[in-house]
C-alpha cells in the first residue's frame, strides 16, 4: 500500500494530513501518492480538504455519461467547483465486473492498473460494495477509451441503474468447506446469461444477485440482493463421533458452546458417552454446530440452495431482508432450473414493477399471492415465519363458484 | 470496436493451482492467530491464508505492490474479500512468516478472522458521491485507529461486523450490522423551484417522497415541501437535483447497533437505532469514534462467548442496554414507519 | 323522569361476606378438582369456588335458577367469570358437594379450570347481528358437544381458550384465542345504488375499505367495488346497508390458532390462519368440529406440559403444525396486508 | 339453566332442535323455555330456524334507538321479514352495566329478570363479550319504560357508539391472591369518573377500559382495550425458600416445570440446597413461577400497574395489542393520577382522530412522538421491544437551531 512520507510543509489539505496518522492503513496516503502524478488526484484531495472545513460535498448532482453500446456501468461526476479544482471537474467512475469470488493473478492486477493509469485519475476501489472494481474518476473523453482498453484486457464493465447489477459471490469451493455448490461458477454464469440486462438498463429499477454457500451468507444476499441463493442441504447433517471426542478430550465445552445454542435444540450432548445426538428432522441447518466444530460436523450430502427474495436497503419503504421463496433448489451445471426461475422472476417484476420499485416493494405493495401466481411457483410453510394474522383473504373468482 | 457483453474474466484462471487442485474438496479449517487461517483439503494438502486490511481506497502503485507480494509469496495469485479485505493463497508454509514480516514492514496490518473486527464496510462519502451527509473514508479511518487492536486480536465475545454509509441511501447495506455509521441528513431539502420546473417532473418528484412531504405547486410547476413530514430522507434529491439537501452546518451521523447477517444460530436481524445525531467533526471525528468504542466496550463487557452485538441484546434487553451504554433512549427511538406496531412492546414483560 | 349517570351498582354490595372479610388478603390457591378452586386468605380462611358452564344466552327462568343455587348455597350471591362461566362462591365447605351434586342433575356442567378448556367466548351470529357470516351460539354449541370432555377434565397441556366471532368485526376478541373460529364472508358487497345514494355518503363509504376497494361513481352518487382489492371485510356495510355483504352460499368459517393474551411466560400473541374456509353447515357444522377437534387432538398429543397452542407451534414451528394437523398450506396464509414483511421467513433457518 | 324437554311433535324449528342435544347447555333450550312465554322469542326462534335453512342473518342494517338523555347504550335491531316474524319487528339490545368484576346478590338478579319480562323478551346474555348484561330484544316503545325500571333497581346503561365502552376487570383482591391493586374499585371509579363520555357518544369512535391485576391478563385487557391497565410490581418477587422446599419435597420437578420456562433465565435451582436463585433485575414479571407456586412465590410489595395503549381487534388497519405507555403507575385511591392519564389521552384522542379512527390506529398515524407530545408523557425503552430499525427520524426544528 502506498507509503507514508510525513513531512509536507505547508500543505495544501492541514485537515486530511491529519487522517494519515494511525495504525489504519490511510486512504489520505493513498490519494497524496497519487496526486504526485495526477492533477486529478491532487485536485481531489483539494476538493475533499474543502469538504472537511464545510462539511458539505462538491459533486454535482449525477449526470448520464457512458460508453458505446451499454446503457450501465459508469457513474457520471463533475465538481460544483471546477474552475477551483479542474482536475475533478469531470470525475466520472467506471464499475468493471470482478472476477467470480475477487480471485486474481497479479498480471490482471497490474493489467488494469496500467489501463487506469492511462486513462484516469489511478484512483480505485478494490472493490465497490456491490462488488466490482471501481476506477475512480476520469474525464469523459477517456471514458470510451478506457473501456476499449479494458475490454482487451477481458475485463467488462458491471452494472448500474435499472438494470441487473454485477451479481457477486462467497470464496465457496474455491477455499470453503461449507459450501453447498459451486457459489464462483453459478456466479459467473448468471451474469453471461444476464449480459444484455447487465449492460442496458431496460428495468424499473436495480436488481442485485448475490450468492453465499451457506446460511452464514459470507456475502450478506440476504440483506443486500433481490435475489439471494444460499446453500443449504435436503439431509442429514453429518457428525463424525470420534472427531467429536477429539474436541472433548481438547477440553471444549460442548454442551455450552455448541448444544446451548442450536436454537432449536436439535442436538444433545451425551456426557457419559462423550457423543453428540442430533433430532434429525429438528435441524434449521443454523451452521452453528458445523462452524464450531468443523473437523467434526458436516453438511449432508444431498446440497443445494434456498432461493430467497426481496432483500433491499431502505429507500422507500424500509430495509427489506430476503425471505424465502424455494426453500430447495439444485443448483448443478448447466443452471437451467435457476436461470429459468431468475428469468421468470425479473420478467414478472419488469412487467409489474412502478418506476423504481424494487422487487420486494412491488411483492409487498401487490401480495406473495400474485407473486407467486405470476411465476409459477406454490405457497410452501417455510416462506413465512408464520401463517397471516388478519382475516383480509382474497378468494379467487373460480374458487368460490 | 470492443468487444461487448463478454462478462468478467473467467475466474478459473484466477485461482491458484493449490485450490484448483482442492476445489470443492476442502475439509476443514482452523484459525491458527489472527488473520492466518489454514484450509485442509480431503487430500490432506494445506492452504495458508493470510488476511490482511486495506484503505479499500488504493491507488495503483499500491495495487502494484499488491501484485508484487503476491508474485513473492503466493505464486502469483492473490484474492480480495466480501468486506474488501486481501487475502494471500500460500500453498506452502514457510513463506507465511516471512511474507507476515513483509506485511509488518509495509505497516499492512494482518487480522479481521475469527473472533475479531474486520474491516468497515463504506462507501464514497464526499470523495464522490452526490448526496452524502458525511464522509466516509475519514470516519471509517477515525474508527479503525481506535479499534485497531480488535482488528489484529481476536480479543472480541463474537465476530464484530461495523458498516458506514453517507446517507440514507444505505450503499454500505449498514442495515444489518453489529455497528452501523450512517450519514444523516436534519433539515428538509430547500427547493430550487426554477431548476424543478426546468429539469424535473413534478410528478416524479412527488412520488419519490416515503412520507408524502411533497406537494405540487402547479403556480411555479415545482413542489412545496411539507416540513413536518419531512425525514430529510434524500430520495427527492436523488430524482431531482433541484430539492438541495445537503447542509453543512445540520448533517452528521447516527449510529445502529445489533444487525446481522448470517443465518448462524440466530435469523439475521436489522440494526437498530442507538444514537440519533452526532456532529460532523472532520477530520477525525472525535464524537463518532468515542461512541462506537463505548458500545464495542460495554458489548464486550457483557457479553457472554459467541454473542453477536444483537445476540446480547435480545438476550439483556433494550433496556439494559441504554443502561449500560449510558445512552438516553428518546422519541426518536420508537418507529413511527410502516412496520412500527410489531416492533412496539405488546407485553408488559420488561425490565426496569 | 329516571336518574341518569349513576353508574354501575357498587360491587362493594355485591361481594359475599367472606370476600369482603379477607378482600384483597388471599395467600394462595388450589385447584381441588376440575371446576373447584380453594383460594385460602392471610386469616386462614378458606373460599371454594364452583365453576360452571353457561349457553350465555339464559331466559329470565334460568337466571332466577341460578340466584336459588347462590342464596341455597352461597348465602345468596354468585359471580360471572371474563368468559361467562359462572362461579358459585362457597365459604362453607360441606355445601361444596351438594351443590355439585345439584348442579349435576341440572346437566350444568363444572369445569373450565386449570389446563382445561373454558367456555367459548362468542358473538351474537344470527341471532341478533346484522352482519354475520355464521350464526355462532350454533357452533359454539356442537363444539362444546364434542369437545365436553376437556372442559370437565383437566388433561390438556394447558389452558385451551377457544372463542368465536360471527364477522370480521371480531367482537369475540378472536384475535388472541388458542384456538379462534372466524366467520368469513368471500365474495364482495353488492351495491344497492340507489339506496347508496339516498342513505349514505359517498365519501364515508370509500373510506372505510382497508383495501381501497372503492372508487366513487359521480354518476350514480354512489361506489363501485373493484372486486379484485376487496377481501370481504364487511366494513362498508358497517358504514353504509347498501353495500350488502351477507351471501348464504359462499359465506363460512375460518380457523385460527396460536394465540394468548396473558403475558404468562410468553408475550400475547396473535392467533394466526390455520384454515381460510369451511362450509356453513348447520345446524351441527361437522366440518367446523372436526377440525377444532383435530387441532385439539395434535396439539394434546404433541406439546409438552405447560405450553399454550402458540408457545407448542412457535417450538415446533408452523411448518410441523402444518405436517402433524394435516392441514395445506396455501398462498392465503401469505399476509398480504400492512405488516407482511415482518411476518415473511427472512431466514434460511426452517424445517423440511 | 332451563330444562331440556325433548318431545316436541311437529317442531317448527327441526335445525334448531338438533342443538337441543349434547351434553353442553343449549341456548336453544333456553329460546324454547322462554318461548312458551313470550311471542318475541318464539319468532326468534323461527327467524333463526329461517336463517339456518338459508344460512344467512335476517335483520336490517342497524337502526338508532335510545332512551332520553343517552346516546348509547341501546342497538337497535329490526328483522328484515317482520310479516313473517312480528314478534322480532323491533328487537332492540339494552347494555346493562354489570357490576365491577360481574358480582351479583340473588335479589339484583330477580330484579334485572323481573324488568325484562316486564318489558323485553326474557332473554339475556350473561354477558355480552365487552361485558354488559345484554338484555336481548324489546321492541321500540318499551325502551324508555325499560330503562326507567332498570335505573329504579339500581342499574345504568353501559356504552354503544362513539363513546366510552363499559370497562371491565377481572376479580382481583375479591378472590385472587395475585392482585396488585385494587381492580374492582379503580374499574368503578373510571366508570364514574367518565359517566358522561359513557352514555353519550362524543367521540371518533369507541374506547375501551380494561383492568387486570396482574400479568396473567384475565379480562384480555391487552387485546381488547384501547387503555389496558395492568397490575405489576416494582421491586422483587417474593420467595418462601421452605414453601419451596415443599414443593420440592412433593416432587414438582423445579427445574423443568419452573425455571426452564423463566423466559430470561433469570430463575434458577440449586439442587442441593433446594432453594430457588433468582437474578432480581433479570426478572420480567412473566407471573410463571408465581402461577406455578403459589405458595411459595409471590409479587413484590411495591404495587401498582402497567398502562399499556392501542389494543384493539381487526377493523381497519390489523388487530393491535395494546403496547406499554407507561411503565409503572400507582392505582390508589383516589386515583388522580389515572383518572388524569385517561381524561388527557382521550381529549388528545378526540381532538385528533378521524372519525372511526382508534386511538391506536391514530398514534400508528402520526407516530408515538406526536402522540407523547400532546399528553405530556417521555419515551422510555420499555415502549418498545426494539428501537426502530429505519433511518426516517424526524427532528423538531428548535432541536435543529
Ligand atoms: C472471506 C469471507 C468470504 C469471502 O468470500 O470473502 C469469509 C470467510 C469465512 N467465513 Fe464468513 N467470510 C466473509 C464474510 C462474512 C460475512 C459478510 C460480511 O462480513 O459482510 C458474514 C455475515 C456477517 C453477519 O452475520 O453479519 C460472515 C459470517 C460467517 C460466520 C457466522 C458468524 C457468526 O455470526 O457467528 C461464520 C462462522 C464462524 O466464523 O464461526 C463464517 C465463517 C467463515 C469461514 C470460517 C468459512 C471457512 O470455513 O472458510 C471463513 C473464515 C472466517 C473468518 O474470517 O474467521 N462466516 N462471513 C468473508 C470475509 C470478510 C472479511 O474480510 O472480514
Ligand atoms: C459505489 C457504491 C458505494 C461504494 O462506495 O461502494 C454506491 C454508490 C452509489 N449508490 Fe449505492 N452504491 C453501491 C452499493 C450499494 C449497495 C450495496 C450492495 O449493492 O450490495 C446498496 C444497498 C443494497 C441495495 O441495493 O438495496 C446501495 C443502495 C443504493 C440506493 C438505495 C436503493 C434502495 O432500493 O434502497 C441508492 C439510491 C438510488 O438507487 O437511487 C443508491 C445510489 C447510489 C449512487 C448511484 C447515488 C445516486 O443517488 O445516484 C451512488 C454513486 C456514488 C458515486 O458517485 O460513485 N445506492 N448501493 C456501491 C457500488 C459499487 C459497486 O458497484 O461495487
Ligand atoms: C375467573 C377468572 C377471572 C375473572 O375475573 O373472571 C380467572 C381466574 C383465575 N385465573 Fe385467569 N381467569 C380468568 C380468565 C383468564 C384469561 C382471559 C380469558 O380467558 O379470556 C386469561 C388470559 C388468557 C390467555 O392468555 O389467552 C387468563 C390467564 C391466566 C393465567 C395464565 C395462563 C397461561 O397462559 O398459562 C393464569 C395462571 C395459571 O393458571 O397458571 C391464571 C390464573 C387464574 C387464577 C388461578 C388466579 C387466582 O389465583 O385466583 C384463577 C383461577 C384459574 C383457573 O381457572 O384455573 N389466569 N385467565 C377468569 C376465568 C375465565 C373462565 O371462565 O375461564
Ligand atoms: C354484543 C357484542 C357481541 C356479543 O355478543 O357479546 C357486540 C356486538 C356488535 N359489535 Fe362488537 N360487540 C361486542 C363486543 C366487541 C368486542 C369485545 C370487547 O369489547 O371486549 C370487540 C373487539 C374489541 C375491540 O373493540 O376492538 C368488538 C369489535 C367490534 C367492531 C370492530 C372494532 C374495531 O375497531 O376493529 C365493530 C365494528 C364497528 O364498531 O363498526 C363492532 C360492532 C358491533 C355491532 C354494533 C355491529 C355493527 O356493525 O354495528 C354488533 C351489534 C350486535 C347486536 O346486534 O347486538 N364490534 N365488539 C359485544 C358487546 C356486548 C357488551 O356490551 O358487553
Ligand atoms: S457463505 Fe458459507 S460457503 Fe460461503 S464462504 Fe461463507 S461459510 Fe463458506
Ligand atoms: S446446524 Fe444449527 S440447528 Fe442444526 S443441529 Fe447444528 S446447531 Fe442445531
Ligand atoms: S450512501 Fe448515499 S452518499 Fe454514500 S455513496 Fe451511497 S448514495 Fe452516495
Ligand atoms: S427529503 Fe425525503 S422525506 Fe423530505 S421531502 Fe424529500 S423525499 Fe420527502
Ligand atoms: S362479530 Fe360481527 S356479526 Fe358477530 S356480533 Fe360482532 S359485529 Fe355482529
Ligand atoms: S367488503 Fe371490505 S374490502 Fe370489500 S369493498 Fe367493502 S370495505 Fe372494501
Ligand atoms: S389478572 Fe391476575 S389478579 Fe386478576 S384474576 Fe387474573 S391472576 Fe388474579
Ligand atoms: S416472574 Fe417470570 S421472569 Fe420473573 S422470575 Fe418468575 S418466571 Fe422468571
Amino acid at each position: 500500500m502506498a507509503i507514508n512520507k510525513h513531512e509536507m510543509p505547508d500543505s495544501e489539505t492541514p485537515r486530511l494530513d491529519e487522517l494519515e496518522k494511525g495504525p489504519w492503513p490511510s486512504f489520505v496516503t493513498e490519494m497524496r501518492e497519487a496526486a504526485g502524478k495526477k492533477p486529478a488526484a491532487r485536485d481531489l484531495m483539494r476538493q475533499l480538504e474543502k469538504s472537511y472545513g464545510e462539511k458539505v460535498g462538491h459533486w454535482k448532482h449525477g449526470g448520464i455519461v457512458g460508453v458505446k453500446g451499454y446503457g450501465g456501468g459508469v457513474i457520471g461526476r463533475y465538481s460544483d467547483s471546477p474552475e477551483e479544482f479542474p482536475g475533478v471537474r469531470e470525475f466520472h467512475t467506471l464499475r468493471v465486473n470482478q472476477p467470480s469470488g475477487w480471485f486474481y493473478t497479479s498480471k490482471a492486477l497490474r493489467q488494469l492498473c496500467d489501463v487506469w493509469d492511462k486513462h484516469g485519475s489511478g484512483l480505485t476501489n478494490f472493490h465497490g460494495s456491490t462488488g466490482d472494481v471501481i476506477l475512480l474518476g476520469a474525464p469523459t473523453g477517456n471514458l470510451q477509451a478506457c473501456f476499449d482498453d479494458l475490454s482487451d484486457i477481458g475485463f467488462d464493465l458491471g452494472g448500474s441503474g435499472g438494470d441487473l447489477r454485477t451479481p457477486s459471490a462467497c470464496v465457496g469451493p474455491a477455499r470453503c468447506e461449507f459450501a453447498n455448490f459451486d457459489t464462483l461458477d453459478a456466479c459467473q454464469k448468471v451474469t453471461m446469461a444476464f449480459q444484455d440486462e447487465l449492460h442496458r438498463p431496460q428495468w424499473p429499477y436495480k436488481f442485485k444477485v448475490k450468492i453465499s454457500g451457506c446460511p452464514n451468507d459470507c456475502v450478506a444476499a440476504q440483506a443486500r440482493a433481490d435475489f439471494s441463493l444460499i446453500g443449504t442441504w435436503r439431509d442429514t447433517l453429518r457428525i463424525d463421533q470420534e472427531a467429536v471426542k477429539a474436541y472433548a478430550a481438547q477440553g471444549m465445552d460442548i454442551r455450552g458452546e455448541v448444544c446451548d445454542h442450536c436454537p432449536t435444540r436439535a442436538l444433545s450432548w451425551d456426557d457419559a458417552q462423550k457423543q453428540l445426538n442430533l433430532v434429525a428432522e429438528d435441524c434449521v441447518r443454523c451452521m452453528h454446530c458445523i462452524n464450531k466444530m468443523p473437523r467434526a460436523i458436516r453438511p449432508g450430502v444431498q446440497k443445494g440452495a434456498t432461493v430467497l427474495i426481496g432483500g433491499k436497503a431502505t429507500i422507500l419503504r424500509s430495509a427489506f431482508l430476503s425471505w424465502v421463496l424455494v426453500p430447495f433448489i439444485k443448483v448443478e451445471p448447466p443452471y437451467t432450473e435457476l436461470l429459468d426461475l431468475l428469468r421468470r422472476i425479473t420478467d414478472w417484476w419488469a412487467d409489474n414493477a412502478k418506476s423504481r420499485e424494487r422487487i420486494g416493494e412491488l411483492i409487498y405493495r401487490v401480495g406473495m399471492r400474485t407473486f407467486l401466481d405470476g411465476v409459477g411457483l406454490p405457497a410452501v410453510p417455510q416462506m413465512v415465519k408464520e401463517p397471516r394474522a388478519n382475516p383480509y383473504i382474497f378468494w379467487r373468482s373460480e374458487e368460490v363458484k | 470496436m470492443p468487444k461487448l457483453d463478454f462478462g468478467p474474466p473467467d475466474f478459473h484462471a484466477m485461482l491458484p493451482p493449490v485450490i484448483k487442485r482442492n476445489y470443492g474438496q476442502w475439509r476443514y479449517h482452523e484459525i491458527l492467530k489472527p488473520g492466518l487461517l489454514k484450509h485442509v483439503a480431503e487430500s490432506g494438502e494445506a492452504l495458508f491464508t493470510v488476511r490482511a486490511g486495506t484503505p479499500r481506497l488504493l491507488n495503483t502503485d499500491s495495487v502494484r505492490r499488491i501484485a508484487d507480494l503476491a508474485d513473492k509469496y503466493c505464486d502469483g495469485y492473490v484474492r480480495f474479500t466480501s468486506r474488501h479485505n486481501l487475502e494471500f493463497l500460500i500453498s506452502d508454509e514457510s513463506r507465511v512468516e516471512p511474507l507476515l514480516a513483509e506485511l509488518k514492514k509495509f505497516n499492512i496490518p494482518v487480522g479481521g478472522t475469527g473472533n475479531s473486527m474486520s474491516s468497515i464496510v463504506h462507501t464514497q462519502g464526499w470523495i464522490h458521491c452526490h448526496t452524502p451527509a458525511t464522509d466516509a473514508s475519514g470516519v471509517v479511518k477515525a474508527v479503525m485507529d481506535e479499534l485497531f487492536q480488535h482488528y489484529t486480536h481476536m480479543d472480541l465475545p463474537a465476530k464484530l461486523k461495523v458498516a458506514m454509509a453517507c446517507c440514507l441511501n444505505m450503499c454500505g447495506a449498514v442495515h444489518c450490522s453489529d455497528i452501523a455509521i450512517l450519514g444523516v441528513h436534519r433539515t428538509p431539502p430547500k427547493v430550487d423551484h426554477e431548476a424543478l420546473a426546468r429539469g424535473c417532473e413534478v410528478p416524479t418528484v412527488v412520488a419519490s417522497c416515503p412520507t408524502a412531504a411533497l406537494r405540487p405547486n402547479p403556480r411555479l410547476k415545482s413542489v412545496d415541501v411539507v416540513e413536518e413530514r419531512c425525514m430529510y430522507c434524500g430520495n427527492c434529491f436523488t430524482m431531482c437535483p433541484a430539492m438541495k439537501i445537503m447542509d453543512g452546518e445540520h448533517d452528521g451521523i447516527s449510529i445502529w447497533v445489533g444487525g446481522k447477517v448470517g443465518n448462524a444460530r440466530t435469523a439475521p436481524m436489522f440494526s437498530k437505532l442507538a444514537i440519533p445525531f452526532l456532529p460532523n467533526n472532520p477530520p477525525r471525528w472525535p464524537e463518532v469514534v468515542d461512541a462506537v468504542k463505548n458500545i464495542v466496550d460495554v458489548w464486550a463487557a457483557h457479553a457472554i462467548k459467541g454473542e453477536r452485538v444483537g445476540e446480547w441484546i435480545n438476550r439483556v434487553g433494550w433496556e439494559r442496554f441504554f443502561e449500560l451504554t449510558g445512552l438516553p433512549f428518546t422519541d426518536k427511538h420508537v418507529d413511527d414507519f410502516i412496520f412500527s406496531v410489531p416492533s412496539f412492546r405488546s407485553s408488559t414483560q420488561f425490565k426496569w
